[in-house]
């Protein structure tokens, strides 16, 4: 037992079920997983917030946070939640997509929602990689990475250049807010969470569509350490996608 | 009763739609059926309701899956190309047991190929659009009430058995004006304690069709096969057989009223035969088809297609009586005196079971 | 001061806490590994935790509590 | 119904009591509605009706055409292959339409904007001419010659009571157009005497 | 004969294309079939080939339409969500008769479902996934031997007849190891004159599927129907009925290897069954499957889903003999011993002709 | 007959048609048709050149271009056009879409072209509305504008916002040449063939992806005269889609 | 010095080409029309024309030729 | 094939020549390339031979499996319900599918990984428990704690004979990797010699 004068400083949040994640060592989306647990406790939306989840390795969110879900068909999420959202509006509805769904598949459906300035909030993991089907080439796959349909390496010229989509997103006059932020440290996880936090408060203001892209790592289909991955996040993704705010409905 | 009223096939549609309580639309144009999408957009909003034009069919399906999913009564409308874009969501909505009705306004095809009307979708309608088990009921207007009527229909059964609907019609059924009798049916109060909200003072709700674990798939899959079984009960068909007659002739939608024409006009002349038309396409009426072929001895379908229901009606036979059939694909519209001729030959013909007609 | 708690059967041994923790008290421990097969991170020195929960912070698994 | 005319739509085939009409024209010259404004007609006397428009990839190009069948009994397929009238408002419609009349049938043509030497089809049907835009000019609205043309043929056909008919006008507009109703009346009744004159000539 | 190799069926699927000449790939991820889009990217480029790892199967299949639309010798490959989106390019293919082969290694659905192997893609396969009056050839493996060798055939269907051609396999088929000969076959020189490749010196090319003109759309579904009809020269079905079998198994893919196990087993214990195992679906080898069941009476269907080739086989045997179907949805892969318990019920079922096993 | 002396200063380029254009009058479709085999005929493309036509009013092209083509499902010409382009890689290979085909349901092909920096030349025509099927509101309805989906006019809270697809496609990094034009008048209409021939060049000379957006009335959808409709792009549709040279690979 | 040609059958009557003259000399023929009942566009003062092609150029139905 | 022993795999069911095996483990521990290189050198061996691996989504969470079916018949079904064999390389894989194991059949678990107290299926089928990383550590390489098994498995079934199998390491292995032959031949016979050596010692 502890000293009755401790206090805990750090746990989890409360939406957050006792599943382990059955995500890989060292992957981020559990990460993410507990950032959005953490938000929707701050705005206390356990009770009226509606996840929206694409296919990808965060397909299982539904076990992890104790929010009313759907399943979205690959990429669909942001047609999947304008369906919910335009019949609930009150709800919280948001989505969680990899950047094989949201990027790949799914770009039609998230310029669209974005355009039309969907009051939902979208969480976007980037890995640059398909995590859930072994590591084929993302559109957000680095120039020269290796990935398993890139065995040399991508090459612009001949497999196209990555999409950066939180800028991408921001051009659109209906974008709320759209910035990028990154998991690999805690200075880094502060901002994400306070970007997080705005991208809510935008759905909840009712200001149109939000988005916050994660740069995050996927260890396994990068064939790399945890710690490894953590550098190369730090050494690679962060020069190519620049964490940052693109757009914010209070400036 | 209420006065007639002459309606755009399609509008009736609309207004059975709204009539039964739709109150969301997603949908993205295509011709014949652009008339619904635009009197929803023109409807929708003074009711409350809403209407979305889609980027696209795919993001229509889907925002009706969500629509579904949180408990609205939804409805999409599209035809040939963009029903087939849609076959994953209706894969989805199947397994994700969603309520939603579908409408295809079909064109002939296979591609882009062209507006007149053609019934060459029935597969796909009735089995295997999308990937895995499942099936959509189908219903089959063949007249503007009807398209009225059955919009109304499909809604009750979506909500009844979880699944969504289509209803099949095709350009004349959408672009022809008809005197209709506008009676809205009393929309039973459906359970909907299922649908998204937000898991405010309960357990949090969930509408997915991922099983992963051992057996789980294939209990979800007997348990879909058990509710189509179970949907069989709703199977609708219109029987004129008169005793004695030795030929049945089946037919739906749009080319049941031309075989109609000319199955009246044939009795006349003192020709034995019968006519068929089944109205949900899926539950298929086998009981009643196969009956009255077996009575008949023979049977003889007519589609405006190369031959797709033949099959379900030759399935309802079960080798009792022979069927034969008559198609007429990609848009030419037969004539009563083309279809009467066909029955001539029929009613003569002695050779093998497979006559060419 | 501090103390930072591991729910054991959530750690899957990544080390990201290792590396946020300025005091450098946690480590994994090499010879236990958990129900799953990972090896699970320790505190080392248990008087030296601050409390500041870097640690529980960049934790992917949220496996670690922490108490002041 | 005892204005309606047998002998004329059942023209042949005793079992059906069945009477189309092929509508067309240039798009922008009212031959949709002056499809519909006939089917309401029918509707109202208590006939089956069915009222068929062009559509889709069709209508580029500025046609269009409908077709109105008229019936005791329920209509099958509401496009024919052969009609019992056509109306062509316009020399390409004459040209693509025409045709489909049937031997004995009735053919009205706006003679304002078609070439007026008899068409071939002339010498089959029954041919009305009408000069429809100059007649529309008389009663002041160009936009009329539609109704114009409606109004000759009903008359020119029999297929409707002219009078019955004309009493429908009102209650088939849309309320905000329903102001159009008199000049409405009075183009078909421009049409009808444009017809009847003609038939005392001859 | 050269020696064997141990092969995955995905592996030896991508061969068997390479081996027939198959030189563009168009494809986008998705489980169980990501080896083949792995082992194309690899191998390709120094074939002087092209990889394009596509943004969706939207546009895989579409690219797949423009390859093939320029002649090049071109595959896609899928898995029932994926496969689903490309019904609307899969109509648009065999509207403008373009030749492609396109591979399925089925999921169970509806919806996300799960990636064990089953078989209830069939009917999505075999008729209308997309809209119109269209047929796939479709190619059944149902060993690692197969996937490489009926690869090759599927080149050769497709440009003989300028037709898309499906693979329908499972995840048995595409993730297991087995010895493989691999023994190109010498790919005949096909006509590509109708191909694109800019209108130099000669009138220029077109390839659509659009057909407005009056009747022209109806010419068109007769011609494809006609090519349809010719394709039934194309049946492939291995047939093992012993004289005086008065059961005949009929079993597809994966499943008929564990229906030819029981199948065996059974005849060891004195039982009179047969079997009958389509290779190509479409065209669905009818005569050999009717004169099997009518001359044994009875035929037993077994598929890994609630009911699809089934109605395949009833409407081949025209009513003589009854079909019983025993259904396994949702990847619960059936043991042999299952199926010979379900054939010791057939054998002995002495009821009514719909038996329930 | 015309004096010895007298010369042609403006005929039909020679790989158009005889046949008569099926548009509607004041229509700009046939104008850019004609655009596009001036510049075909000025690089000599005749013999080379693949069409692919998106599904809208242009969908006739072949009827009226001497060229080879190929005719795309709606949206995907951009995937139709990788697939040719990909096969004979010296072919010159343009798409011809319309605006609902391309900012609509073909988003993600659009994008992911111009990301993969495909070689080849997009011909994109706004006009602002659905023509084929009738007038209904596309992606790049105008705020306010009337539509048959859009019978009050577009309310961007919840029709969305217009797409700039000019703009959008040239921050991409494939995209070798990015310009939008206008059809209204004489000098644009210059500025108009000048884009289409630097857009063609780009393709001759291996660049990268190249796309011209022109500006495009739809009088009958519009519910205008020609002349009105001329007046409407002028006051309503420049401004919002300002013509301009957006991404140039020669800068 | 310069001369249009128009081909009626293409003429649709549109105008921009009336428009686009600085001579002012194109004008639509209000009471005669073509097959596909377009009034077609005429030129009022033969001799006035300057070769220009400015017509030509705005005409979306390639209607125009134009000789100097 | 005179040293295959038809009675471990023909067990009970006369008209069956298969012989199937489970191996399970963590991801990372080789468990698919086990099972390869012994469906491998029963393809040499002139047998039937399925390999079947667990792929997707399964493999998320660190987990692997596949079966291997050795067989004189066709092989049905690549997977089983109960298989002659299993070989587990972790506690969680023992959990999983130690149950999979035939009554008779035969156990084999990595001691190094999985708690040594003898699981439930331990009583009806053959146990052997090898320790198989600190085997591999000391041949040196502890990545060879797969191939240990292996050749702890091929003994103690007997399924494959040893040498025979042995000798086809070199042609397995793909041209790049040729050079660990040795060191796989080896591991394969440190495995073989711990059951040897067991077996004398019961
Ligand atoms: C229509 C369709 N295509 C493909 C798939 C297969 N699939 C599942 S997840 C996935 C991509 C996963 O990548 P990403 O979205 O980046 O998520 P991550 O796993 O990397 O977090 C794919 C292609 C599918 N389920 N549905
Ligand atoms: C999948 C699919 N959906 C819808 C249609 C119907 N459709 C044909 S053209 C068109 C849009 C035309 O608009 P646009 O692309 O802007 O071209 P425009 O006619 O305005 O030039 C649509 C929706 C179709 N053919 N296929
Ligand atoms: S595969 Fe990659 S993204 Fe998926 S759980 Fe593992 S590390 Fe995370
Ligand atoms: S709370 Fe701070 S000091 Fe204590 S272990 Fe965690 S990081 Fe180290
Ligand atoms: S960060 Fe979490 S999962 Fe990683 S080692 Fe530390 S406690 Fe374990
Ligand atoms: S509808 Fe519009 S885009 Fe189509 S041809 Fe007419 S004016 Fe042109
Ligand atoms: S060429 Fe010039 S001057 Fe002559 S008609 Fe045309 S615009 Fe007028
Ligand atoms: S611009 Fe062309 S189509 Fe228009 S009026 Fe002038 S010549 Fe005729
Ligand atoms: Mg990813
Ligand atoms: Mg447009």
């Amino acid at each position: 037992m502890s000293v009755v004068t401790e206090k805990k400083v750090f746990e989890a949040p409360s939406c957050l079920t006792d599943k382990v994640f059955h995500f890989c060592p060292g992957c981020h989306h559990g990460l993410i997983h507990r950032l959005v647990g953490e938000a929707i406790d701050q705005f206390a939306l356990a009770g009226s917030a509606i996840g929206v989840i694409g296919v990808g390795c965060g397909v299982f969110l539904y076990d992890y946070l104790t929010v009313d879900c759907c399943e979205a068909p690959h990429g669909r999420a942001p047609a999947v939640a304008t369906g919910i959202k335009r019949v609930n509006p009150d709800s919280f509805v948001f989505t969680y997509q990899g950047d094989g769904d949201l990027a790949g598949i799914g770009t039609g459906e998230i310029i669209h929602a974005a355009a039309r300035g969907e009051n939902i909030t979208v969480i976007f993991v980037n890995n640059s990689v398909y995590g859930m089907t072994g590591g084929q080439m993302a559109p957000t796959t680095l120039p020269g990475q290796k990935t398993t349909t890139t065995p040399e390496g991508r090459e612009p010229a001949r497999d196209g250049y990555p999409l950066r989509m939180a800028e991408l997103l921001a051009s659109l006059e209906g974008t709320a807010y759209s910035a990028r932020v990154s998991c690999h440290d805690n200075l880094h996880l502060r901002r994400a969470a306070k970007a997080l936090n705005k991208a809510f408060r935008a759905q909840v203001e009712k200001r149109g569509f939000s988005v916050v892209e994660f740069l995050s790592a996927c260890p396994t289909n990068w064939h790399l350490t945890p710690e490894q991955s953590r550098q190369k996040i730090i050494s690679e993704m962060v020069p190519a996608y620049p964490p940052g705010v693109f757009r914010d409905f209070d400036d | 009763m209420s006065e007639k009223e002459l309606l755009k096939g399609n509008i009736a549609l609309a207004r059975g739609a709204l009539d039964a309580g739709c109150r969301y639309y997603f949908g993205y144009p295509i011709t014949p059926q652009n008339d619904i999408p635009e009197y929803m957009s023109a409807s929708l909003p003074a009711l409350g309701g809403v209407f979305v034009q889609a980027e696209s069919e795919l993001a229509a399906i889907n925002m009706v899956l969500g629509a579904s999913a949180a408990g609205g009564a939804v409805m999409t409308s599209s035809s040939g190309p963009g029903i087939s874009l849609m076959q994953e969501g209706l894969s989805y909505l199947a397994g994700s047991e969603l309520p939603a009705v579908v409408v295809n306004i079909t064109r002939s095809g296979p591609g882009l190929g062209g507006i007149a009307p053609t019934q060459g979708d029935y597969f796909q309608a009735t089995r295997g659009g999308g990937h895995g088990d499942y099936r959509l009921a189908v219903l089959a207007p063949s007249s503007v009430q009807e398209m009225y009527d059955l919009t109304g229909e499909a809604f009750r059964l979506a909500f009844r058995y979880r699944n969504p609907v289509m209803i099949l019609g095709d350009a004349i059924l959408g672009q022809m004006k008809e005197p209709v009798t506008v009676k809205p049916a009393v929309a039973p109060e459906e359970d909907k304690s299922w649908a998204l909200s937000g898991a405010d003072g309960r357990l949090p709700h969930l509408v997915k069709s991922l099983y992963l674990d051992d057996g789980e798939m294939t209990a979800h899959n007997w348990k879909l096969d058990q509710k189509y079984t179970r949907l069989k009960e709703e199977a609708r068909v219109e029987v004129d057989c008169p005793p004695g007659c030795s030929l049945v002739l089946i037919a739906f939608g749009s080319c049941s009223r031309i075989v109609r024409t000319a199955v009246d006009r044939a009795r006349k002349r003192g020709l034995p035969v019968g006519l068929i038309r089944p109205v949900t396409l899926f539950p298929f009426p086998e009981k009643e088809i196969g009956r009255a072929v077996s009575a008949a001895g023979r049977g003889l379908v007519i589609e405006m297609n190369t031959g797709q229901m033949v099959d379900d009606a030759r399935l309802a036979c079960k080798g009792e009586g022979v069927v034969y059939f008559k198609g007429y694909p990609g848009g030419t519209v037969p004539t009563p005196e083309q279809i009467e001729q066909v029955i001539d030959e029929a009613i003569n013909w002695r050779g093998a079971a497979e006559c060419q007609l | 001061m501090g103390r930072v708690m591991v729910k054991e059967e959530r750690c899957k041994g990544c080390g990201y806490c290792v590396t946020a923790c300025r005091q450098e008290i946690l480590a994994l421990d090499e010879k236990r590994r958990n129900k799953s097969g990972y090896n699970v991170v320790i505190c080392t020195d248990t008087g030296a935790c601050t409390g500041c929960a870097l640690c529980a912070e960049v934790c992917p698994d949220v496996a670690l509590v922490v108490y002041r | 119904m005892d204005n309606i005319k047998p002998e004329i739509f059942m023209d042949g085939e005793m079992w059906s009591m069945e009477y189309s009409v092929v509508m067309s024209g240039f798009g922008g010259q009212g031959i949709l509605m002056m499809g519909e404004m006939l089917a309401y007609c029918g509707m109202k006397a208590g006939l089956n009706v069915t009222w068929m428009p062009s559509y889709g990839a069709e209508m580029r190009g500025g046609t269009a055409n409908c077709t109105v069948i008229l019936s005791e009994d329920r209509i099958g397929a509401p496009v024919v292959g052969q009609s019992a009238a056509v109306i062509a408002m316009s020399e390409p419609a004459l040209q693509k339409f025409g045709s489909l009349v049937q031997e004995g049938g009735l053919l009205v043509v706006n003679s304002s904007l078609v070439e007026d030497d008899h068409p071939v089809e002339g010498q089959k049907a029954r041919f009305i001419s009408v000069p429809a835009r100059e007649l529309a000019a008389r009663i002041g609205d160009e936009k009329m010659a539609n109704m114009i043309m409606l109004g000759a043929f009903m008359v020119g056909s029999e297929v409707i009571p002219f009078t019955q008919a004309t009493r429908q006008v009102p209650s088939f507009l849309p309320l905000p157009r329903r102001q159009l109703a008199p000049m409405i009346e009075k183009a078909l009744y421009s049409g009808r005497e444009y017809v009847l004159a003609l038939e005392k000539r001859d």
